[in-house]
């Protein structure tokens, strides 16, 4: 028996056929859910994943955040199931308080890609298990909303609690996609919820599970095995 | 002769419908206000027997306009036909929205390049954003899903004030909507020239892929069945010169002149992607057109003209944004982000269906009938009544005249060679750093950073390698790689070879990610068409490419042609943009450029002549054009790709990468640092360092051999006879020339990639 | 049929990189003597029906809940009847 | 220091997505009658000395060569006292 992981598509979602990609490479079943639909279809656990929806107008997912999927996968993921949003999932999550704080426009005001140096910080989350704790990966980046910002209060206690999953790596130089990409404060490329089960980042592990493909390495991978091990250990 | 003006043009709030057009055949019409000529006009009254109604007179305006009716250019173009190379792989050749390319395995491939240029200038961000979406649109009708975008671009000097506007608000354009549509930027070019001041070109390329069997064509059949418009609603925008008519014929109480500018709305033509690709995959299509330039104008007349009956269209029931709009302004309108489909009425409901899945308006505003002509109503009354042929297919042929320019020979005799040289290795050093630093050799790497490469989880190669390259399917993997290429310097010294240089290189490119190259798509962006130096430019280059695809074997499949870029009197360099599709079977084949094993074999295939003419050199040391552009020899470079391509599939190379503007040079900085690993060269016996470094003869390229495969390498290099030379080796972290000088990466890199930041960051 | 604004600005506290572009852009320019520049957005809502106080209720949620993200961005809602063309 | 308010607005016969994206989504959360939304960017700047006519003049000339682009946008300019601290 292997897991059911569902990805969501709201109109203006890019990176769906990609993540279901991701979740077969590491031997995982990809369930497609359509916004509109309330309906889990019996899914273990959720990506939300990158790309523009509802064009990112207003605010990066402040829209989608409304659709009729998102009741469900908030009700669930509340109750215990993991859910990871990535670049604009990251940011639906965050628009609806299961993440806490915002994402900004970038510092330098530009869209960015390149290959980005993370540092894990929290490897005990749902969805990073199978990274060590300090380890470096690096996987693609790609957002022009990706400032994460909240209050002083709300990040001391991301600090404290150990919820922020994801850094971005600043020890070396920037052609090897060392430093903080966006003004991000205290370095924060993803976090998570108390109970380890809801994480959001905004680089795109789903880019890099390929040898062939985009930047060539395959260090996003372990995002999906974590998930799949973890829910077939259940 | 015209009747003058002996009845009263019709009164405001009067519609100016066929009948009434009949009753008053002397009525005044803003003809020559709307771009005709007087012939023109006087054959469009000739082919309606009548004068036409408001409504026709600005469809044929617009449609007989240089833009849409290719009347200055027609008489060249087709030669690509004419001389079309005998293609096997070619299954939609020019005159469809896009020409189709079989490539194996039941896949087709679609590709086009166009251009935005002027809209790009007026406002760069929207300008070059619908530019993206247009050709999307054009790629998408074929049938296929776009899969990737690329974007060659032309600024004015770098260190000019203005392009310090445009150059970022294009660049943000570009991404911004290519971006939110989920389409990887794979490539493009990017130049800078004090010619292209006020006249930036944006050229945007998409490329698509479908099956065989989902090839779809813009004509309308079938008498009864529907014609659909459905994307965004109609407003008001891109009718600036049809709003003469309007303000004629209706009332003044709306903006004396509608903006020539659009607005795109990328989140909107994804769901039209996606929406038609799920039409499509539900087989509920007859026929299918975008709506570009000229909009419905164009759409409605185009089906028609293609299919074998007529249309009726009743345009009140077309979705507006703006209930304010005259008709013709509706039929003028350019709002981006719709689509027409012709659909059998049994599959309209199904159709709807998948419009509404996806929150896109579907509205159905005709039919197509038995008859032979386009009519357009207006709550019941006939405003339009053509041939639809007349409109799309049949508008003015100029045989321009043309005529060599007084100063080409003094140009071509200005010989760079005379040009004062580095004296020592000091000043060769000083001279490579400053090529790789200046604005058309640096890195790219702040304006490509801003489009997303990554998405679709399927590029292979993207820039700053030689071609873009996607991988089409997952398990065979079958590839496609595409490169575009144009060196307007090259082309102003001499048309002919220039265009030949341009296809040359992009298929050399092609070639050097291991990629075989198959069609050809192209962007003639040139001056006025009206200066007879222009106009000879113009057929010299339309000459030069399609006699050399010929040679190649690669058709040209469509493309585009603008015109009029120029200020007063000056225009810009000619400049043909070459844009080459490629296959690879398996794309874990693909020869990236970066030099990334120490110890491996640098050669460098073909001869290098004493080539200085139009040279990246002759323009960054002594801001110099003249002689004559580096020699085409297309046996060569048929010669080089093959080499290239069996290298690659049988991995005997692990790096390749072309030799083009900047010469070996340039090449060698390119490969050295995107690896991170220097080299040590010797230069070969009998060559002038100076001339092995900087000349830019065509037909070269550079590869690194493991030193395991040097011998099989070389001999299938001597067996076919192409020349390849031991030049170096991969090593440590400068680029050393023996006896000449030594440059460490580091530095190379700080003036590489810091370059363009600094200019407009 | 009523028109009611809502200004949208990024809190005081939150770094507004735009703001400052554009702040840094003006001297270049040759507009001198602008000490600050913050950028928001503002939404024009055509309101059908009449602007009662519910409405104004109503209106005043939609811009808490929905226009405005309150973590990070303040908003203000104002009944508006000016003509806006210009230039 | 006085405070300037630029806001700039599409023309109205340009297309605005966002504001339709925003309008199309109020009926799903709940929000009816609202017939139009428009959305558009406001600008605080902070202006150091007098503002006199001479100084208006100046920032109507930045609104209109820089903060907006008038082949697609208009934009209007006042002079703003008001508090903006709001929810
Ligand atoms: N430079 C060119 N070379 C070859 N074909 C061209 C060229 N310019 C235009 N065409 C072809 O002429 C036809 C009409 O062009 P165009 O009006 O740009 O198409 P569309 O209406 O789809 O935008 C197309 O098939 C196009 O490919
Ligand atoms: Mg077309």
């Amino acid at each position: 028996m292997t897991a059911r992981v569902g990805v969501v598509t709201f109109p203006g979602t890019l990176d769906d056929r990609d993540t279901q990609r991701a979740v077969r490479a590491a031997g995982a079943e990809a369930v497609p859910l359509w916004h509109r639909d309330k309906d889990l279809h019996q899914v273990d656990a959720v990506v939300l994943p990158g790309g523009f929806s509802y064009g990112d107008y207003l605010r990066a997912g402040a829209i989608s955040r409304f659709s009729p999927v998102m009741e469900t996968v908030l009700e669930q993921a509340r109750a215990g199931m993991p859910v990871l949003g990535i670049c604009n999932g990251f940011q639906v999550l965050t628009e609806t308080h299961l993440l806490p704080g915002a994402m900004l426009r970038n510092n330098h005001l530009h869209f960015l890609c390149r290959d980005q140096k993370l540092r894990v910080e929290n490897a005990a989350t749902a969805w990073t298990a199978d990274y060590a704790e300090g380890q470096e990966i690096s996987i693609p980046l790609k957002n022009i909303d990706g400032r994460y910002v909240a209050d002083e209060r709300t990040l001391d206690m991301l600090e404290a609690e150990g919820r922020v999953a994801f850094r971005y790596a600043t020890g070396g130089p920037a052609a090897e996609g060392y430093g903080n990409p966006n003004g991000s404060l205290r370095d924060i490329a993803g976090i998570t919820n108390e109970a380890g089960n809801v994480v959001g980042l905004m680089p795109h592990p789903e880019h890099a599970v390929e040898p062939l493909i985009g930047t060539g390495r395959t260090d996003g991978l372990g995002f999906f095995t974590s998930i799949l091990k973890k829910l077939v250990n259940v | 002769m015209l009747p003058s003006s002996g009845e009263r043009p019709p009164s405001p709030r009067t519609l100016d419908t066929v009948k009434h057009a009949t009753e008053t055949p002397g009525a005044d019409q803003p003809w020559a206000e709307l771009g005709l000529k007087e012939d023109e006009y006087a054959r469009i009254r000739e082919i309606l027997g009548r004068r036409p109604t408001g409504a026709e007179l600005a469809m044929y305006s617009v449609m007989w306009s240089e833009h849409c009716s290719y009347k200055s250019s027609k008489v060249h173009l087709k030669q690509f036909g004419e001389k079309a190379p005998e293609n096997d792989a070619l299954l939609v050749g020019i005159g469809e929205n896009a020409g189709v390319v079989d490539v194996g395995q039941g896949y087709a491939v679609t590709f086009k390049v166009e251009s935005h240029n002027h809209p790009s200038y007026i406002e760069p961000y929207q300008g070059a954003a619908t530019g993206v979406g247009g050709i999307v649109r054009d790629i998408l009708a074929m049938g296929a899903r776009p899969v990737a975008v690329m974007d060659p671009l032309r600024f004015g000097a770098a260190d000019h004030p203005d392009t310090k506007r445009v150059l970022p608000g294009v660049v943000a354009g570009i991404g911004g909507y290519g971006n939110c549509l989920g389409l990887p930027n794979i490539g493009g070019e990017v130049v800078f020239d004090p010619c292209y001041q006020g006249n930036p070109l944006v050229n945007a390329l998409c490329v698509g892929v479908m099956k065989h069997e989902d090839i779809h064509l813009a004509k309308a059949s079938g008498a009864g069945n529907k014609v659909i418009l459905y994307g965004a609603r109609t407003g008001g925008d891109g009718i600036g010169g049809v709003s003469v008519l309007a303000s004629e014929t209706f009332d003044d109480t709306k903006p004396a002149k509608r903006p020539a500018v659009q607005v795109g709305d990328p989140f909107q033509e994804k769901l039209l992607i996606e929406c038609t690709l799920e039409i499509f995959r539900e087989r509920l299509v007859a026929g299918i057109q975008d709506l570009g330039g000229a909009g419905l104008s164009c759409a409605t007349s185009e089906l028609a003209s293609a299919g074998s009956g007529g249309m009726r269209v009743e345009l009140d029931t077309v979705p507006l944004r703006d209930s304010s709009l005259s008709p013709e302004e509706i039929l003028m309108s350019e709002s981006q982000e719709r689509m027409c489909a012709i659909v059998e009425p049994d599959k309209v409901d199904r159709f709807l269906e998948i419009c509404e899945k996806w929150d896109v308006i579907a509205t159905v505003i005709g039919e197509v009938t038995d008859g032979s002509r386009l009519e357009i109503f207006w709550h019941g009354e006939q405003i339009v009544d053509v041939p639809p042929r007349s409109v799309a297919h049949e508008g003015p042929t100029y045989h321009r005249p043309y005529a060599r320019p007084e100063w080409q020979d003094a140009l071509q005799a200005d010989d760079a060679a005379k040009l004062p040289r580095p004296a020592d290795g000091d000043e060769l050093r000083a001279q490579v750093l400053r090529l790789a630093g200046s604005p058309n050799q640096a890195s790219k790497a702040w304006i490509t950073d801003q489009y997303d490469r990554f998405v679709q989880g399927n590029t292979v190669l993207a820039q700053p390698e030689d071609s873009g390259m996607v991988r089409i399917d997952e398990e065979t993997n079958l590839g496609v790689a595409v490169a575009t290429d144009g060196n307007g310097r090259y082309t102003k010294l001499d048309p002919y070879t220039g265009a030949q240089l341009a296809l040359a290189e992009a298929y050399r490119n092609v070639a050097a990610t291991g990629a075989k190259p198959l069609a050809v798509s192209d962007c003639l962006n040139f001056g006025s068409p009206e200066d007879p130096a222009v106009m000879w430019q113009f057929a010299e280059a339309t000459r030069g490419l399609a006699d050399a695809c010929q040679v190649l074997g690669t058709p040209v499949t469509g493309g585009n042609v603008s015109l009029y870029n120029q200020t007063g009197e000056a225009a810009i360099h000619p400049t043909p943009v070459v844009a080459v599709l490629g296959v690879i079977d398996d794309v874990t084949r693909r020869t990236p450029m970066a030099f990334a094993e120490e110890g491996q074999l640098v050669y460098l295939l073909g001869d290098t002549r004493e080539e200085l003419g139009g040279s990246a050199w002759s323009q960054v040391v002594h801001d110099h054009l003249g002689g004559l552009p580096p020699k085409v020899d297309l046996e060569r470079e048929r010669l080089l790709a093959e080499i290239l391509i069996s290298a690659s599939r049988d991995g005997m190379i692990d790096a390749a990468h072309d030799l083009s503007d900047g010469g070996l040079v340039q090449a060698l900085v390119e490969s050295c640092l995107r690896g991170g690993k220097g080299a040590r060269l010797v230069v070969p016996d009998g060559l002038d360092p100076f001339v092995f470094l900087f000349s830019e003869s065509a037909g070269r390229a550079i590869v690194a051999v493991p030193r395991s495969e040097e011998l099989r390498f070389t001999d299938m290099c001597g067996a076919r006879g192409l020349p390849a030379t031991r030049i170096g080796v991969v090593d440590g972290d400068a680029l050393v020339v023996q006896g000449q000088f030594a440059l460490p990466l580091e530095e190379l890199r700080t003036a590489h990639e810091g370059t363009i930041p600094g200019l407009v960051g | 049929m009523a028109r009611v604004v809502v200004d949208v600005m990024l809190k005081p506290e939150i770094l507004d990189p735009q703001g400052q572009a554009v702040q840094r852009a003006l001297p270049r320019l040759g507009f001198e003597g602008i000490a600050d520049v913050r950028q928001g957005k503002r939404f024009e809502l055509e309101v059908e029906g009449p602007l009662d106080e519910a409405a104004l209720a109503r209106i005043h949620e939609m811009a808490g809940t929905f226009l405005a993200n309150t973590v990070i961005e303040d908003f203000t809602v104002r009944v508006d009847d000016a003509v806006r063309a210009e230039s």
